[in-house]
């Protein structure tokens, strides 16, 4: 192989293998959100979901997701997988199929990550992560094979009828609106925490740490990075445009956040979060500009979603997924159609229609799937934790220890 | 004047101080507390090895009353103390002392102005 | 002797400690308390979600003294607890209880030697 | 009755809950607490500056008992307190004060048997 | 575009992109060495304050900073940004200008992350974060203009004076002592906090957090790497003298601290950061051995300059800003000009009068600025909380919130 | 130089660049892990020895253990060391040598931080140091020359009689069993920490904070990619086949912990780096299915192995590091001979004989180094705590001051 071929090579696993890993760190972030928001009697137990779900999707993911999505299985020896590129030998190849599984392995693990921190601190534990198992083996790669994977017909439908296929450069919908969708239905399934409405009264259930909620939310915002620029997946494709909207829009939801929530703690770290959220489907077609825009407006329907979400609707989402990665993502889709304009400064080449029917199916899909499964798991196995094991804690409860046990063990 | 001590379970704490307050006791001094007694503590498991926790969370609440207060106070605090129609191991108790004197820092008073 | 009782704000405790040094009483206990009582407390917010925080933090000193350091110990609490000139509502109260007997563990001493 | 209130050390908590169970007493109230009195504090030092800690930390056990076991949970206490043989300065004291009744919230029962 | 240079664009973003999240990462340990430094009832508005700063600088230096000190702005459709290097329309640039600008933004916003640390605990939030607009809008560009930027004529005049230009590698004097010598007339003109000295006796106020200091100097530890090597800002630029330079700073730095503080934690793990600061100048210059000795002797300026800015000039310094950034930078700036000598087995080509003239400007000039900017702010809008919103903490304050709701509401 | 060489130089300077810091970031990582186990009463000090060890090692490996492994020193000019490749003067060599002791650093500076999990809470300050001193510069180095350094004596002899050469890619064996090994003498020789065994009844202490100890295992586990991934030290020789191991091998940890020790936090977290610790040797070699056997083996080492060493052999190792990086990091070498093989879908040319000489080995020179140095240790200087010393914590009486001083502080 010429010495070129073998850089682009070296170069592809390395881009693929930073990404993957910075993705995988967010997951740490995910750990400490939840670590953060819930009561300290739950804290072992976010920790303990986070980190199994992430195990359980990496399984799926290889053995059914990606064969599903991509139509690549490794059922082949070592020798053989590393020169694979799309299911094709290729001499040199640095394992390139195997770091791409891995690459989107850690989108699929967002999923089950995301629920997690809707259904906190009452969620059976085997139930969930069977959940869990199933959204990242099945439910989410069967959406991803539509969009990005080997299934072209709804794309090609997408484009017939408006002008251009679905565009989601980093999943602000196939990732994260799906997980968020998915949640909704399992936390009205589950239903509210105990102690959180007494006779009609909202009881909000203050967070225990907010130190290791904002530690959480650094976290997912550093390996953002990775989950936008490597969404390339080919490092020919690297883009500082990526980067730099991504930034542009973390930055506005920060902003936004602090002006309109009044400097809450709580909404300022997420609006950070909800503007990366928003952004990631666009990030490679809009001005720095707009995309600041779209990460403003992200926090602000994260802010006034949970308000509505957790006070009217009186749904006991603990991390407010549903308007932070559910609505927010969705908007992500939409917005990608409108700021994507050339007209708004940004490269065109997209449709807002395409861009409303791939984000409407996406939440559609999502409500339908969790209804299902969450429905039958609750009929069958039970989703919920006994009140008597949720009130001493689901850390006690499940994991047999507290999260400080010198603190209370003598 | 009394100097009463409850212990009760930190659950129960809110009903409690609603029960007091509706018999006109809007003051009183919290404690968290630890008990050991009738009620048995639990198991926690780390890394394979059992530890035994024997004391129980509880709250301890100490309210200075004159004497017609002793009994609405009893009586208060143990309907509302109690888990469930008969109560629960661990409830708690409500001990009751006697007291000399009072003094509010504030304003120097003493004795039942100053409860 | 007497037991007594003092619960007070805790920026006031250094003031309230030197006090009683001044007066030769060396030795007391000190617990965390929160109080309920005049003194309002405060509202948090989190997410657009109101909490009221109807506790105050307070701290809780018990000294055990014979008869005659009685009035001096309130004297001196009550002047180092204050906040400000007149006080402030939530500077607290003494409560003075009888007490029948004093033991120090180390050296078995009873009574007025032990305290 | 008399309700019991000790001050030891952390260190000897669980020799103590031993000594008393052994005399069958099983009931008691603990509160973490921090003691001011002979025993001296010790120095922190951080970026080069020195912090004087003058509190110790101690546990405080409160006891509610009838007349005849009053003896007996001193005696109890005390040795089960001290460090080491002779005792160390800062293991200290035992306070006892009347207690006009006692209520168990579960059974509403008074007086001893509600002990 | 051919293929090597296409490897070389792709190379640039991906180096600047990594260089760029690695400090920006940096910002997640600004903000827990200063939450582990205040007291809990400050620790959201530590948190609050950086991330905003953050949200506030990247602005800033895209729309002001940036363009003036390296005259490029970013007003054009994508379409161009991406294809801009330097100013200049380049087919397959990977938006380059975009990430040169994300790299620097992150310099820029350590400028009021570095002053956040002086004024915890007692300063108004809005009236610091429009200081720090100012600073990383213009203060710092300014300056920045002048030694790395398109305003050649100080550099020219160095030069001529003193026989070569003033070298500062990755910003000991531009960043951080830039950032140490405002922090100063913050702090002082701001005034101690409550409490601090109690008739004339000096009452050092307890840390909340050891843990929380030392996960937040790791993590500027860390990313530091980032911030040395890739200042190189172009692939080919790399050296490892660079990073192992960091290397033995840091870890002389962490070893005099050891030693001459007897172990003291809060000493120990600033030491390592000062080693870093006082590196950032020569790193690409000196030999390791070299560094080793410029990062021990930036510790021990730490820790003497600490307890004599807090003790004996009685200037409350909460996270000791003004000696580890400002004193070390300046030291950094002045090493660079001994240890790079030839003669000390460093590279050569740098003159110790042109860097002390360099880092004297940079004082004067941070000096000056903060001055002025600060007196403004004060006879104007006010900078300090007043006296019972600092003994309730800024987070009742401020944020409405305590750092551990679950612990203190019920 | 031409374009293309350019390239390569400066890939594997990032490379190796990218590596050392992901490992140096580990380092945060063993911290964390021992903060979190350890009483609060400990904290600072597990946190000042790791900072410490880490300096020390630096120091010591680039001055005496790198020359000694590899024939390489650096008293030459910066000048010389930036155009150096494997000693030989390069062009423009990007200061490769000096970035590949660098990375081989942070390997050697596992081995006092390994240790120091097992002595935790009792162990005197400078007597440690010194001791890790002597294994990151020698006791290691020298194990380290014969697998991969400049002595090939030992490797020829294991190829002559067991036809292949001993396989360690990432060093199962040579870093974390000879870590683990070293610890198991240390710990026993250091003894019990007061109040562990209370007349012959087990008492174990209860740990202070579950949450710390996630973040630090999530902190290793990133870092680890680089670890493993970037052993190959060399940009041309990275493969996917590597990252995908480590993450199966950390799935099956992380799945055989969840199941087999019933959800249990300590094992779970454990049990991801029992994962790693396994597959480093192999991960080159084996299928990532194969991967995933070594992993959750290497969990259910851990899980037996540390009940049996704390309840059994009543070896008072704090982190459980001799099951966790010896005994695991034993059976790492172990399984690369075994699932290494064709028949077992790895890529062969491993052989079974030559794992089990070149795993015994290590963990006997290790047993033997350690045993001499903390018997003289101790005969000497000692090694231990006076137990009121040990009784007010390592923090006060080393440090002077506890971990979270404004609780205690009034
Ligand atoms: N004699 C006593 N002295 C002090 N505290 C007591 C005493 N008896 C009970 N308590 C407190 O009351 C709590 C509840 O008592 P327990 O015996 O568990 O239940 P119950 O009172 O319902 O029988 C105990 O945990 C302890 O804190
Ligand atoms: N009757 C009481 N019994 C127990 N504690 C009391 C009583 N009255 C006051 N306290 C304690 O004293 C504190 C201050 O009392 P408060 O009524 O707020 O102010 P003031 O005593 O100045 O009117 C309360 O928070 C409470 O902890
Ligand atoms: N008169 C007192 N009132 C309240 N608490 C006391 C009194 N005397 C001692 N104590 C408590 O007992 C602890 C031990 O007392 P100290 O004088 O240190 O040792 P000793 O009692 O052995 O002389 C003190 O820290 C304090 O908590």
């Amino acid at each position: 192989m010429n010495e070129i071929a073998a850089l682009q090579q070296s170069a592809d696993a390395l881009f693929l293998m930073l990404g993957a890993v910075m993705i995988f760190a967010m997951h740490a972030g995910f750990a400490f959100l939840e670590v953060g928001t819930v009561r300290e009697k739950n804290q072992v137990n976010a920790m303990g979901k986070i980190i199994t779900d992430w195990g359980v999707s990496t399984v799926v993911y290889f053995l059914v997701g990606f064969p599903l999505a991509y139509g690549i299985n490794f059922w082949l020896d070592a020798g053989s997988l590393v020169n694979l590129i799309n299911g094709q030998p290729v001499e040199g190849a640095r394992g390139f199929d195997l770091l791409h599984c891995f690459f989107l392995t850690t989108f699929a693990a967002c999923i089950p990550a995301i629920i997690s921190g809707g259904i906190a601190e009452r969620a059976k534990f085997w139930p969930q992560v069977a959940a869990g198992a199933i959204f990242a083996g099945l439910v989410y790669p069967l959406f991803e094979s539509l969009i990005w994977g080997r299934f072209s017909c709804f794309q090609t439908w997408i484009t017939k009828v408006a002008g251009a296929p679905f565009h989601d450069y980093a999943g602000s919908v196939v990732v994260h609106s799906v997980g968020g969708w998915l949640a909704l239905p399992a936390v009205i399934i589950l239903g509210q925490r105990i102690g959180r409405w007494l006779n009609g009264k909202s009881q909000d259930i203050p967070i225990s740490n907010i130190p290791f909620l904002s530690l959480g939310s650094w976290i997912l915002a550093i390996g953002w990075f990775g989950f936008n620029v490597m969404s390339a997946q080919d490092f020919e494709g690297i883009t500082g445009l990526v980067a730099v909207n991504s930034l542009f829009a973390m930055v506005g939801g920060i902003l936004f956040a602090v002006v309109f929530s009044k400097n809450d703690p709580g909404f300022v770290h997420n609006g950070a979060l909800a503007g990366l959220i928003a952004i990631c489907a666009g990030s490679d077609l809009v001005h720095p500009f707009g995309a600041f825009f779209i990460g403003g407006i992200g926090a602000l329907i994260f802010i006034f979603g949970f308000k509505l979400e957790t006070e009217k609707l009186r749904i006991d989402d603990v991390l407010g997924v549903w308007p932070l990665h559910g609505i927010t993502g969705s908007w992500g889709g939409i917005a990608a159609g409108i700021f994507g304009q050339k007209a708004l400064g940004g490269l065109g080449g997209v449709s807002l229609g395409a861009q409303l029917i791939g984000t409407v199916s996406a939440a559609v899909w999502a409500l339908l799937a969790a209804t299902v499964v969450y429905s039958v798991l609750k009929a069958t196995v039970g989703i919920r934790l006994e009140s008597h094991e949720e009130e001493r804690g689901a850390d006690l409860s499940i994991h047999k220890i507290g999260a400080y046990p010198e603190r209370h063990i003598r | 004047m009394k100097y009463i001590i409850a212990v009760i379970q930190p659950s129960r704490l809110e009903a409690v101080k609603e029960a007091l307050s509706e018999i006109e006791v809007f003051r009183l001094t919290i404690t968290d507390a630890q008990g050991l007694g009738r009620q048995r503590g639990h198991t926690e498991i780390y890394r394979g090895h059992e530890y035994k926790v024997n004391l129980v969370q509880k709250v301890k609440l100490e309210i200075a009353v004159s004497d017609e207060y002793v009994e609405p106070t009893i009586e208060a605090i143990s309907n509302a103390a109690r888990s469930g129609e008969e109560g629960r191991i661990g409830d708690g108790k409500i001990f009751i002392l006697p007291m000399d004197e009072v003094v509010r820092i504030r304003t120097r008073e003493r004795g039942e102005d100053a409860i």
